[in-house]
């Protein structure tokens, strides 16, 4: 039996029991002694690259694995709750389009409740990548094959122990008895041990992107997954509590940034289209409690919609900069734009402005954000007025400059909750009479007394009341038999959902007893695909 | 005598062989013939070393011709022992036409021959028209029929080899063989596809032992990557890694079935034959060459109780590399 | 006392010794143990921000350190091997133009063959780039700290002790007995030594990278110092006997990357300009030793002059394909190539062809590359004749194409001699009468039966003779006073030396007692100077 | 009596003050003036709270109008006690005009009244001039000149403070002072620029013990982060850090010079005031004020003894902050 008990994309956490047996996964284990059947299998090889034919006519299920092979028939599933295997799977690290690919095809073929064992393949350098893919059991098959070629391995590669085990690189026991085999043992159990709390810290992403300049393979199978957007995402956290880091020229492709986008282009709705103004990103988050938007916001006075130009995110529209990840990003700045993030960026800034049609758009960039813009406008057929000049945007010139532009518009507030509602739910609502009350950390949304929504303080969202969904057209909605739930709701309860629901979303639930508001723990895939699990915290139940 | 038309065969070389525990010179020959009738076997690469033709008077010709190039080329009068091969079977009618092989017979019929063939294509008929052919000129056997079993395991032999006949089948041949006074010369195949470095030696040790009472000379091939065959598609692609030199060792040193099983590992020390780390390959093929020839069991294992630094890395391989896990090395 | 004895960038092992002590540098002390002087120096803080004025005013020199201020006068220089100390470093880690700028200013005013202690600032995750900003010496402070506020260290970052300290995640002896100081202090000392070992085998620059994720300060860092590209390279190794791994994003602006980048532009001479073909890539190296380039080859028949496209190296003229870093690099392949590489090395193609007018030049590659080729080929004023087709450039038809294409091209060996001394050497050589003789492993090059050169199997550089020296007018000389060298020339002993001189570079040494050929041991930089270690290698000497 | 153009001062309020034992009503009140004529101090924040013109007559009916403010929006009759703060020198003529200055003293005459300058402002002559103002209606001293000593090490007063005068200018200065009967209320500063929270800790502890001698009221100011001032300009850098209240404690607990010293956190628990962890803070800023009104030192102690996870940090620092790696926390 396997239950997942957190996910971050498809590296989870989980727990595999069975009789006496009880494994926190991801996790390293003698194998063989824990699973006997693997000690039986004689002459059961079959290689990553056989074909489906070869499958067909010698691959056995046999043992306490269900095998899995990526040209086994596609009818061929595992159980809800089973241990997995993938043969060979230590052959394929080094080919990134198949290591990929396969995933892909087995992850989706099984159910996601299923602990998933890769034979042979573990190093400390590269376990990272195995768990961010999805697998959950290693043995130490690889690292004692080091120890037998006299190999080092640490968290960074693969070094010659002469050099390593008496380096001073590692303080460990084995290092400190010279035993090379159970220092190489302790690197692999300390690294797993380190994604697992990067798991439930929520910072795999950044780890991973770290652990992949181990080797060009690992780069490749990172960018191979980033290009899958879709996998990954489905099981990627809606919001966390947490900074984001984009450090590296892959972060702008990870799935929560990719996602912002595109529900900035898709699901956003602006609430005016009569003018609109580009502003630079601040280091401080949200943008709004930085000095220079301050100066810009003073300049402004409502009389146009204010959207951020940033990297990575692209576009930030005012009503959302406090929504993860957009008041949490922080990445590297030198000033230099390159060019792959221009190209992404101005794709984003083309596409919204090309679906919103402004009557105006005032660009205060300077600098390489400026050019971006201009050249995105211009490909959405706009001629933007630009208002910064001189040194700075927020240079007292280009202040007054854009202060001037504005003259003779209208004033209008930003729409905070229209706008989040479109890009939380992916809904239009009619907010007349509805207004954000309460001091930060705090706040609600009201509608004369009745409260709609309360806005969580640490990542932006919205946590709609009962009397808050009637306003959000039947989304995000978890179905459950006729029960009325007791505490949490687990997956095999569920007996229909929202495809678009991920990790961390408010959700409603729904059931001919009871409904009630609570929060995804798992995405839509899972809930429908598992057996175990939680699939919603419940906030509130109500019977029917 | 000399003919003119004379075409080259696929090979040809000259050296020693021991046979009946005399070291005798040998003259090697592989002819271009039709090409095997089966033609699956996953490791062979001599599957595009044939004929396109398939007329048999064409192939009549040609094996002929090849015959008067190597009497053109060599001092046939030298040589104890002929080895035969062709790419398929000697006594497969379709691959060589019977009055070429008839033709070829009858000129070494004062020497020893060996010839290669699939077990199918040994009966009486054929047997009977071969031994009339070969003069008894000395006592001792004057012919042997080589087959290559490969493996003693019938499902081993389908599914890592697809060689298309049974344990069974090269057993009657054998009896069919032992009847006409021929010899029987055993080829067994070291590490095909699909097994782990252990599966292989236990299977070959098995293999020997169980080929041996039907069996005059053995020989162990140790599967090399050959190209354009199934075995280098997983070599290429990391799944397949050909025999240690070691495993070999240990199979020719720890198996007695009272036969000088011999072993000439083709492709040694290449990462496309059986081989080490590199650092010790020279001299162990060397020393299993030297076994082959001379039977010195004393010094193949002096060689295999020397060390290097890879044999930590091959014990451990033999513990620990599973169907579900392997190659391990490559 | 100090001397530098390995180079990679500003990144450097060094042993200082005063007395009693030494110390094998990078390494962490406890400084004011070490350094009395340290303890007595009350109420002299001088903050790093600090202007001119106010330390002309207040800054004393005292103790045993030099003290390094940036705003202190250019005239107030350390002495060759003194320990010098910049005060408060720790305060600018996170300001990163500045901290650039300011080891630019510092370095650049003093001695190289001075050990540089950054008080305060070391921990497991930011050692590496101090190191890499030349830094060589450490104390405990910032991991102590560290300790004091419950916080873990590890190599990836700061994370909270309740969690990690028992988290498994480290098998270190503070660890094991729950003492977290000591964890923390065996954190920053195995960092430390893994760094000195990555200095020891030329990887700094791949793990600095893989460091440098750790906070978007340090990818700033890394960036800012890739922009001051002289910094760096003036001090880099010319080439190395191992592998150059371009794993991230910003590996395109390492400095051997650029160099090479640079040389093929300025320094490089075609010894053909009739046509031109610009070639894929091979994952194997050399090129030429790929089934893919002995397709093209032999379609080619040297009827044309073999350029190959590579990220991040740009273009690879046939000449070059053995010397470092082109037989020596490996890069993370998808197929995709980012705008920015696009851009960088399509400007090089761009100047590359703007400088080297081919009457024609073929283009036999496909995608991207075609594109990049395409458009910068075009800026150059060419219009080329592209000769693969369909799916890719080794298809029977394309390799037909090519073939044809060639049809009346006269042939014309590649003259690798000429190509490789004009990049190595940056001059011009008339290399009629000289051939390229032996095996693989050890090729010469004669003239009539004299030995020019020979070539280094693991770099491919070219290592003149005596002989071999006669033809490259003069450059890379250093000068020496009048003695006769035993053994090695040593820094004191330069009396000049060609600016272009980089560590490892194949040097000629003049004095007027003796000549003698060798291989530098530091650049040029530092053997004008530096007092102490070693210039030259020497491998022979004649006197005259 | 009230006149119709009322200028608001820069600030006042209303508190509670601890006097030679007693707790008396107090109003504190902050003119602005023509601004200090030194005007160069690193901490301070006031020097652009003052009036451009530096014509005495617009200084003079400006202040007096601001005085006006004052009676019309308190009742004065209420307090005891009137505190006087320019951004510079009460008694710098330059700043607050003569006769400015003399009606503000007499109007509050029958109070006590302490009022700051810089020492080189008190000299017989002028304290002549304000001691005949003030009424000696009760006993006791009935004004105070309160001046800022900051430390009374020349050498940190002239590096981090800037303050452009001695230890020896303001013995001097209270000398003169006491000659006239009033008090002296001396001001320290606690960690100026520079010095590293232990320096800062000793520093203060000695300027109490060394300033006492001279003072009847001591109060020890915590330097924190002004706007515009080059404290400001470090800080933000992250070369400057405020006090640990810790350390503030300790001071205050740990100096026994026999005056009650009083110390009012400003900013305290904030990022550019005295601050810890953020835990701790709110109820140590509370004991600090506590114990500056009541002397209660038990009090004060109980929460210095009470332990917090900043406490650990707090001791690291001071054993491990050195001038040349500081401030190590933010």
């Amino acid at each position: 039996m396997f239950e997942v008990t957190k996910r971050e994309g498809p590296a989870r956490t989980g727990v595999f029991s069975e009789g006496e047996l009880t494994l926190n996964t991801p996790c390293v284990i003698d194998t063989i002694e824990t699973f006997p059947s693997l000690g039986t299998m004689a002459y059961s090889n079959i290689p990553l690259y056989a074909d489906g034919e070869f499958c067909g006519r010698f691959l056995e299920q046999q043992g306490e694995f269900f095998i899995s092979h990526p040209a086994s028939p596609e009818s061929l599933k595992a159980g809800s709750g089973a241990a997995v295997m993938v043969p060979n799977w230590h052959t394929v690290i080094t080919d990134p389009r198949n290591y990929v690919k396969w995933i892909l095809d087995m992850k989706t073929r099984h159910p996601p409740d299923t602990m998933w064992y890769a034979p042979a393949s573990a190093l400390p350098s590269n376990v990272a990548t195995l768990i961010a893919s999805g697998f959950d059991l290693f043995d130490y098959i690889a690292v004692d094959l080091k120890t037998s070629q006299g190999i080092f391995c640490n968290p960074d590669g693969e070094y010659p122990a002469d050099e390593y085990l008496n380096g001073g690189t590692c303080g460990c026991e084995g290092c400190l008895k010279g035993d090379l085999k159970l220092h190489n043992r302790i690197a692999l159990e300390s690294e797993i041990a380190k994604v697992i709390l990067r798991i439930k810290e929520g910072t795999i992403r950044e780890y991973l992107e770290k652990q992949s300049l181990n080797a060009p393979n690992l780069v490749s199978i990172l960018r191979f997954f980033d290009r899958e957007h879709k996998f990954a995402e489905s099981s990627t956290p809606v919001a966390r509590p947490i900074r984001l880091y984009t450090n590296s020229g892959d972060s702008i492709n990870r799935p929560e940034i990719k996602r912002f986008m595109q529900r900035v282009v898709s699901r956003y709705i602006p609430s005016r289209t009569d003018a609109a103004v580009i502003l630079p990103c601040s280091a401080r988050k949200p943008y709004s409690s930085s000095q220079s938007h301050r100066k810009y916001m003073g300049a402004i006075r409502d009389r146009a919609h204010e959207i951020i130009l940033t990297s990575p995110l692209a576009l930030v529209p005012r009503e959302l900069e406090g929504v993860y990840p957009a008041g949490h990003y922080d990445v590297p700045v030198t000033g230099y734009w390159d060019m792959e993030e221009r190209n992404i960026i101005g794709k984003v800034v083309e596409d919204y402005f090309t679906k919103n049609r402004y009557e105006q758009v005032f660009v205060h960039l300077d600098g390489d954000a400026a050019i971006i813009a201009k050249d995105a406008l211009e490909r959405a057929g706009i001629e933007p007025i630009f208002t910064a000049t001189g040194n700075s945007p927020t240079s007292h010139d280009s202040i007054r400059n854009l202060e001037q532009a504005m003259a003779g518009l209208p004033r209008k507030s930003h729409n905070y909750i229209r706008g989040m509602l479109s890009w939380q739910f992916g809904v239009d609502v009619d907010t007349s009479g509805m207004i954000i009350k309460g001091r930060f950390g705090n706040r609600k949304v009201l509608k004369k007394k009745t409260q709609l929504f309360s806005i969580e303080n640490e990542t932006g969202l919205y946590r709609p009341t009962f009397e808050g969904w009637e306003h959000l057209a039947g989304r995000y909605t978890v179905s459950i038999d006729d029960f009325v739930p007791q505490g949490d709701i687990l997956a095999p309860g569920v007996i229909g959902c929202d495809p678009e629901i991920r990790p961390g979303d408010e959700v409603f639930v729904k059931g001919s007893k009871a409904i009630a508001t609570g929060r995804a723990s798992m995405g839509s895939e899972e809930m429908i695909g598992s057996k175990r699990g939680v699939a919603v915290k419940v906030r509130k139940v109500k019977k029917i | 005598m000399i003919l003119d038309h004379q075409e080259k065969p696929l090979a040809s070389w000259t050296g020693k062989d021991r046979i009946d525990g005399k070291i005798i010179d040998c003259l090697t020959i592989i002819f271009k013939t039709g090409g095997c009738s089966w033609n699956r076997c996953l490791m062979c690469g001599y599957k595009f070393e044939r004929h396109d033709h398939k007329d048999p008077l064409f192939l009549k010709n040609s094996i002929i011709s090849q015959l008067n190039w190597i009497s053109n080329n060599y001092e046939t009068g030298k040589f104890r022992l002929i080895k035969i091969f062709t790419s398929g079977s000697f006594l497969d009618p379709v691959e060589v036409p019977e009055d070429a092989r008839n033709e070829i017979l009858v000129r070494f019929s004062d020497k020893i021959v060996i010839f290669e063939t699939r077990p199918e294509y040994v009966n009486d008929k054929v047997l009977d028209e071969v031994a009339n052919l070969m003069k008894q000129n000395e006592p001792g056997r004057n012919f042997y029929i080589s087959m290559g079993l490969e493996t003693t395991n019938d499902k081993i032999r389908e599914k890592c080899i697809d060689k298309g006949n049974t344990f069974n089948d090269f057993r009657n041949a054998a009896e069919i063989t032992k009847k006409y006074g021929a010899g029987v010369k055993t080829y067994l195949m070291m590490k095909p596809l699909f097994l782990s470095e252990k599966e292989a030696i236990e299977d070959m040790k098995k293999s020997i032992l169980e080929s041996a009472p039907y069996s005059d000379l053995i020989s162990m091939n140790v599967c090399t990557v050959q190209s354009k065959t199934e075995v280098e598609y997983y070599w290429k692609r990391g799944a397949y890694r050909p025999a240690y030199l070691w495993s070999v060792i240990d199979v020719l040193l720890n198996t007695d079935c009272g036969i000088h099983v011999t072993c000439d590992p083709v492709g040694g020390g290449k990462k496309r034959g059986p081989h080490n780390c590199g650092a010790c390959d020279y001299d162990l093929v060397d020393a299993i060459n030297n076994y082959s020839l001379n039977a010195d069991r004393e010094y193949l294992k002096a060689h295999f109780e020397t060390d290097c630094k890879c044999k930590n890395e091959w014990k451990f391989i033999l513990e620990n590399e599973r169907p579900y896990g392997m190659p391990l090395t490559s």
